[in-house]
């Protein structure tokens, strides 16, 4: 059993919605990274994705393609992303993903890179550019090294479709919840509920979870009635890019806000400040 | 007229999925999947329609323009000496490149498909007009992604396309190049998949825009056969020489010949300020990944972040090239080399003096190989031996680069 | 395809020394009389010659791209309502425009006289670089002679004539446009009589320049008929409209049909910024003179100055026209239109917007008569009624123009 | 018998090579035309050309082609010409001949031309665009006013083309030196001589001269061996220009120094200065 299995056995049992928060690796510094993962922990997220960047992210909004850029100019590399979700590891057990292109890996090697990345204590692998039908050789490496392999499904893939990304997932099934790109907005798509309920029921195999777009409490909780969870990534990016452009602010007073923001997301604003 | 979109027997590539050997493939996000399957349930349908292939023809005779003569160039065959040399004339085509061809290939797909909206990206500006003037053509919305450097350097085609309808939209993220203007039609399109069809702009992207516009630019060569036979009383020439930016006006040309073994094929790579500079030269010093939704050779750094091409010639500054290329480098059915700006624009310079054909920029890397290639084939084949190089586009787009550069 | 280079039967101008009525004729210092002589000798002596003329066949083929398309505009023809309108796409000639059938014509018979040294006026710069085209193509030098004023706003075909390898020379004298450009290249002609042929770009000039430059552009004419009698299953349209500077597209399009009563002729003028103003609306407001060797209307003034013409459009800012237009208007036989800059730029605008093809803003004139000759005539002749347009060139060389004025 | 013919006649009576001089009208000023004229009189001219000024002389160098637009700057019309040279008539006997361009006549009207010239005194005209196979109309019309009608030939000139010009003058052949522009530079063509030669040979009816390019006294001598005359056109505008250029001279310095360089031309320079 992964990480990610207990953690939704253990949400399913109590009928809580599953959190997932993406954050960009070394975005806005490399320093800042482990900490805000902590942060986040702290917070009560469910399980991180840790986004690795790439210099053509096809599939991201302006708020992800920033932090990526951000990241790359900060001189982030694959060996520092592992270091870092290590030392993540060393103090938490929340489950970790990395969320990436199929570029780097492959550069990198498939196999090397997924035993790099299972060494490291991360937990699965989400990529956004790698639909089942061309990840043979990474379903492969993933199998090896325990990894979780999440594939996507989107409000235009056919319930046979569906089906069958649900049988190649591992870990959970990645509902995008609209056409369009990270940070999307969620208006005007009336048929959000009817696509999820349709995904909810022809996903068997995994804990389904939806995403894109997620900004507020209140989109999560809409979103997530047929679903196991959500995950949030363009909001928190967009938010911890405002706390370090603050110049008044510590980065105590940043990781608290984040803090904060994370949990927030998972149970709402209070009715009165603490 | 040969049948021009449809694929010749012993060359298999590629496969169901859009594989040539381990390259092509579609590596896209889940929502194009649904997208990329009618498009090639809809290619499939028409690529073998009658009437579709009878209008495309109509089309493509009157009133783009073809087809387009293969010019003997006596004077440079002479000022070279060796093998005799021909120019396919796709600088003739409506618009001044071959990229007609394949935009009126698209444009007929996306309206059977009832697509209303039309999305592009550009780089020289040359895709985007024959796009631009397609879909006013057939009386369709059009927005074409190019980025602010490319706005910059090319300014005549973007009034072009304004002046056609169309919105140009710039992109100022990354290099503000191609590789970004790309990215953002894909974005584009992941955000609109069910009524904008995206008009790629040469064999690249996932599958089946690489073999689907490998067929539209067929014509090329099929042409240049019929045309060989007529003027040469052989079908085959010794040699076919294309630019190779993304690789659609090579394919075309070559790919009716790929099954020809005598005919020798040589790509010209745009080399930019040479290889341990800024270059494009993908082929040559570039290795196998993914970008824009297909494998291929890129230029990529040893973390695999895509790095920036250069090259004088916005129509080759890319830097990745179409799957079917790496896959006829890695079986060397084709020799591709590295050619450099000063070396491209001595090419314009030859080719406008002797022949008075004022080539693309990007149509002059090709024109680079010709000295070398013709003395050698003239050697080893005697005074019989013929070239053809595809004269892709004509030069008017880039006279200010040219002007501030010779 | 049929003898592109000999005249009809029973319309007979012009007479032996080259008069359309009374216009034409030979006009010019007593140094040109002999060369004009030689000239006539060895275009008679050509203009039959079978060789010649599968010679220039050939070149008008595989070099400049002919037959260029007769273009159905569907859409053109929806948007107005009325007579079916065909554009016949000299746009798609090498250069970008029929200017390249005159100078190849020219050309051969340059070189056939021996002359080693080429030179020519232009206006637009079209004709200019559709002669600097064939001295690179033939071998043999160029100068062309360019109003300072025409320099500075066909910026691009100055580079262009200079990547050829022509010399262009810049004339600094009066209005700096084409009037002066061309008594320069008379000037040069006059000092250099035996070794250098001078290539005139339009149906002006003293004979047999007319008639010469009228017969090398037949073939637009006759094409169209062929390409009709495919499409329409008639060989007559109903109308042919053309726009007219100097006139040598018009009389290369109407020529071949000059002796169809039925087939209405219609030629725009540029009239600037109106007939009370800055214009060069020749025909509707000039009167019968003398300028550059020939009999025809030109702009004058009380005391028989030239005026100077005025007009957005290089190519038609010349205060002269063909004679054989001074006699096609005399005899009713065409009627002549005055088109002002804005209507141009209208009709470019709805030529891009409807078909895809941007025209130079010579042939925009000619899209202005359109819409109303096309309701006209189907009114009068229905549904059926065709009217072809010379689409004479592409827009390249004017979008800083049109951008500068949209 | 004409003015023209008389002069002529005289001439070669004593053997003494006539010469003419050209001049725009209006140039540099309208006010100078008539005291310009007399002053080359007074230097010993022997038939004046008037320039009537054209828009688009194509036969002109740079010289006359300055003057013809500084006349027309200055306003010059057909009538001033006209007024003039009937001023000059009336107090000089010296042939007078108009020299132009064709279209400016057509505008006028052939006729109404030829009336009102011969009625102003001129003896003949000069139209170098105009040759003898356009020239119908006005050669009716000139010999009805008793206009004579020169037209010219070249160095490339037939031998027939010759005898054809010949036979179709009146007053005498115009041989053009050179195959160029008035003004062109005379070195470098060596068949001069040998084209002159010939025109005398072929030339029965009139007397010939020579012109275009002649610019001084040598020149003109060096030409004429073989002709009845010389003609001066652009070297005189050039001096005039010159002269109009110095503000330090007064017009009398400048009439002065024009009839100095009129008699210099056709005698030659006095060894000492007078
Ligand atoms: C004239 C011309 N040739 C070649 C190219 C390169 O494209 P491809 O390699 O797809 O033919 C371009 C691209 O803009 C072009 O304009
Ligand atoms: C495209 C085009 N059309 C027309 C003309 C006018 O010339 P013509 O009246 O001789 O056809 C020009 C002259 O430059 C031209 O470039």
């Amino acid at each position: 059993m992964s990480r990610l299995d207990d953690t939704f056995d253990r949400l399913l049992a109590r009928d809580e919605k599953a959190m997932g928060l993406f954050l960009t690796d070394g975005f806005p510094e490399t320093d800042a990274t482990v900490p805000l993962l902590h942060a986040l922990d702290r917070g009560g997220v469910d399980f991180i994705e840790l986004g690795m960047p790439f210099s053509d992210p096809l599939a991201e909004g302006r708020p992800i393609q920033r932090a990526s850029a951000r990241a790359l100019a900060n001189g982030v590399k694959m060996q520092d992303t592992f270091r870092r979700a290590e030392a993540f590891r060393a103090e938490s057990d929340t489950p970790l993903l990395l969320m990436g292109y199929v570029n780097p890996l492959l550069k990198y090697g498939i196999g090397d890179f997924c035993r790099d990345a299972a060494a490291a204590g991360v937990d699965g692998l989400i990529l956004p550019d790698l639909p089942p039908e061309e990840s043979d050789p990474l379903t492969e490496a993933a199998a090896n090294y325990d990894l979780d392999l999440v594939f996507l499904i989107a409000p235009n893939s056919s319930d046979d479709r569906i089906r069958a990304v649900d049988r190649r997932a591992t870990g959970f099934v990645y509902a995008v919840s609209v056409t369009g790109l990270t940070g999307s907005d969620l208006d005007g798509t009336p048929t959000i509920d009817e696509y999820l309920q349709r995904a909810r029921s022809l996903v068997a195999d995994n804990p389904i979870l939806v995403g894109f777009g997620i900004k507020s409490h209140e989109d999560a909780m809409r979103l997530s009635r047929n679903t196991d969870g959500f995950i949030v990534g363009s909001a928190l990016i967009n938010r911890v890019e405002e706390l370090w452009a603050d110049d008044t602010l510590s980065d105590t007073d940043r990781l608290d806000a984040v803090e904060t923001f994370a949990h927030e997301l998972k149970h709402g604003v209070p009715a009165t400040a603490s | 007229m040969p049948d021009t979109i449809s694929q010749t027997e012993a060359y298999a590539a590629p496969d169901a999925d859009g594989h040539f050997g381990n390259y092509g493939g579609a590596y896209v996000p889940e929502t194009l999947v649904p997208v990329l399957e009618d498009l090639k349930d809809a290619y499939r349908t028409y690529k073998d329609d009658p009437e579709f292939q009878e209008e495309f023809r109509h089309h493509l005779r009157e009133y783009a323009g073809r087809p387009t003569p293969l010019s003997f160039c006596d004077r440079l065959t002479e000022n070279i000496g060796g093998a005799r040399i021909y120019a396919k004339r796709e600088d003739l085509c409506h618009t001044g490149a071959h990229k007609i061809n394949n935009t009126i290939g698209q444009i007929m797909l996306a309206t059977r498909m009832g697509k209303e909206r039309i999305i592009a990206e550009t780089g020289a500006g040359q895709h985007g007009v024959a796009t631009a003037t397609v879909c006013a053509k057939f009386g369709v919305d059009c927005i074409i992604y190019m980025g602010a450097e490319d706005i910059e350097r090319q300014r005549l085609n973007v009034e072009r396309m304004e002046l056609l309808g169309a919105e140009v939209r710039a992109v100022n993220t990354g290099s503000e190049t191609l590789k970004e203007a790309t990215s953002e039609a894909i974005r584009d399109w992941v955000s609109n998949p069910s009524d904008t069809f995206y008009i790629i702009g040469s064999v690249v992207g996932p599958h089946p825009y690489p073999t689907m516009v490998r067929d539209f630019h067929r014509v090329i060569g099929t042409e240049t056969r019929d045309q060989l036979r007529e003027v040469e009383g052989r079908e085959t020439p010794d040699a076919i020489v294309a630019c190779v930016g993304g690789g659609s006006n090579a394919m075309g040309i070559w790919h009716p010949f790929i099954n020809d073994d005598e005919v020798e094929m040589h790509g010209a790579e745009a080399a930019g300020q040479g290889l341990y500079d800024n270059h494009a030269a993908t082929l040559a010093e570039g290795s196998p990944g993914v970008l824009h939704g297909a494998m291929s050779y890129l230029l990529q750094d040893e973390e695999g972040q895509i790095e920036l091409a250069h090259s004088l010639s916005a129509g080759l500054d890319y830097p990745g090239v179409g799957p079917e290329h790496a896959y006829l480098r890695d079986t060397d059915r084709v020799q591709y080399h590295p050619v450099t700006d000063d070396e491209a624009l001595a090419g314009v310079q030859r080719l406008s003096e002797t022949e008075g054909i004022i080539p693309a920029l990007e149509t002059a890397h090709a024109v680079h190989l010709l000295p070398d290639l013709a003395r050698r084939l003239a050697d080893e084949r005697g005074d019989g031996a013929v070239i053809v190089f595809n004269c892709s586009g004509r030069g008017d787009k880039d006279m200010e680069t040219i002007a501030e550069n010779l």
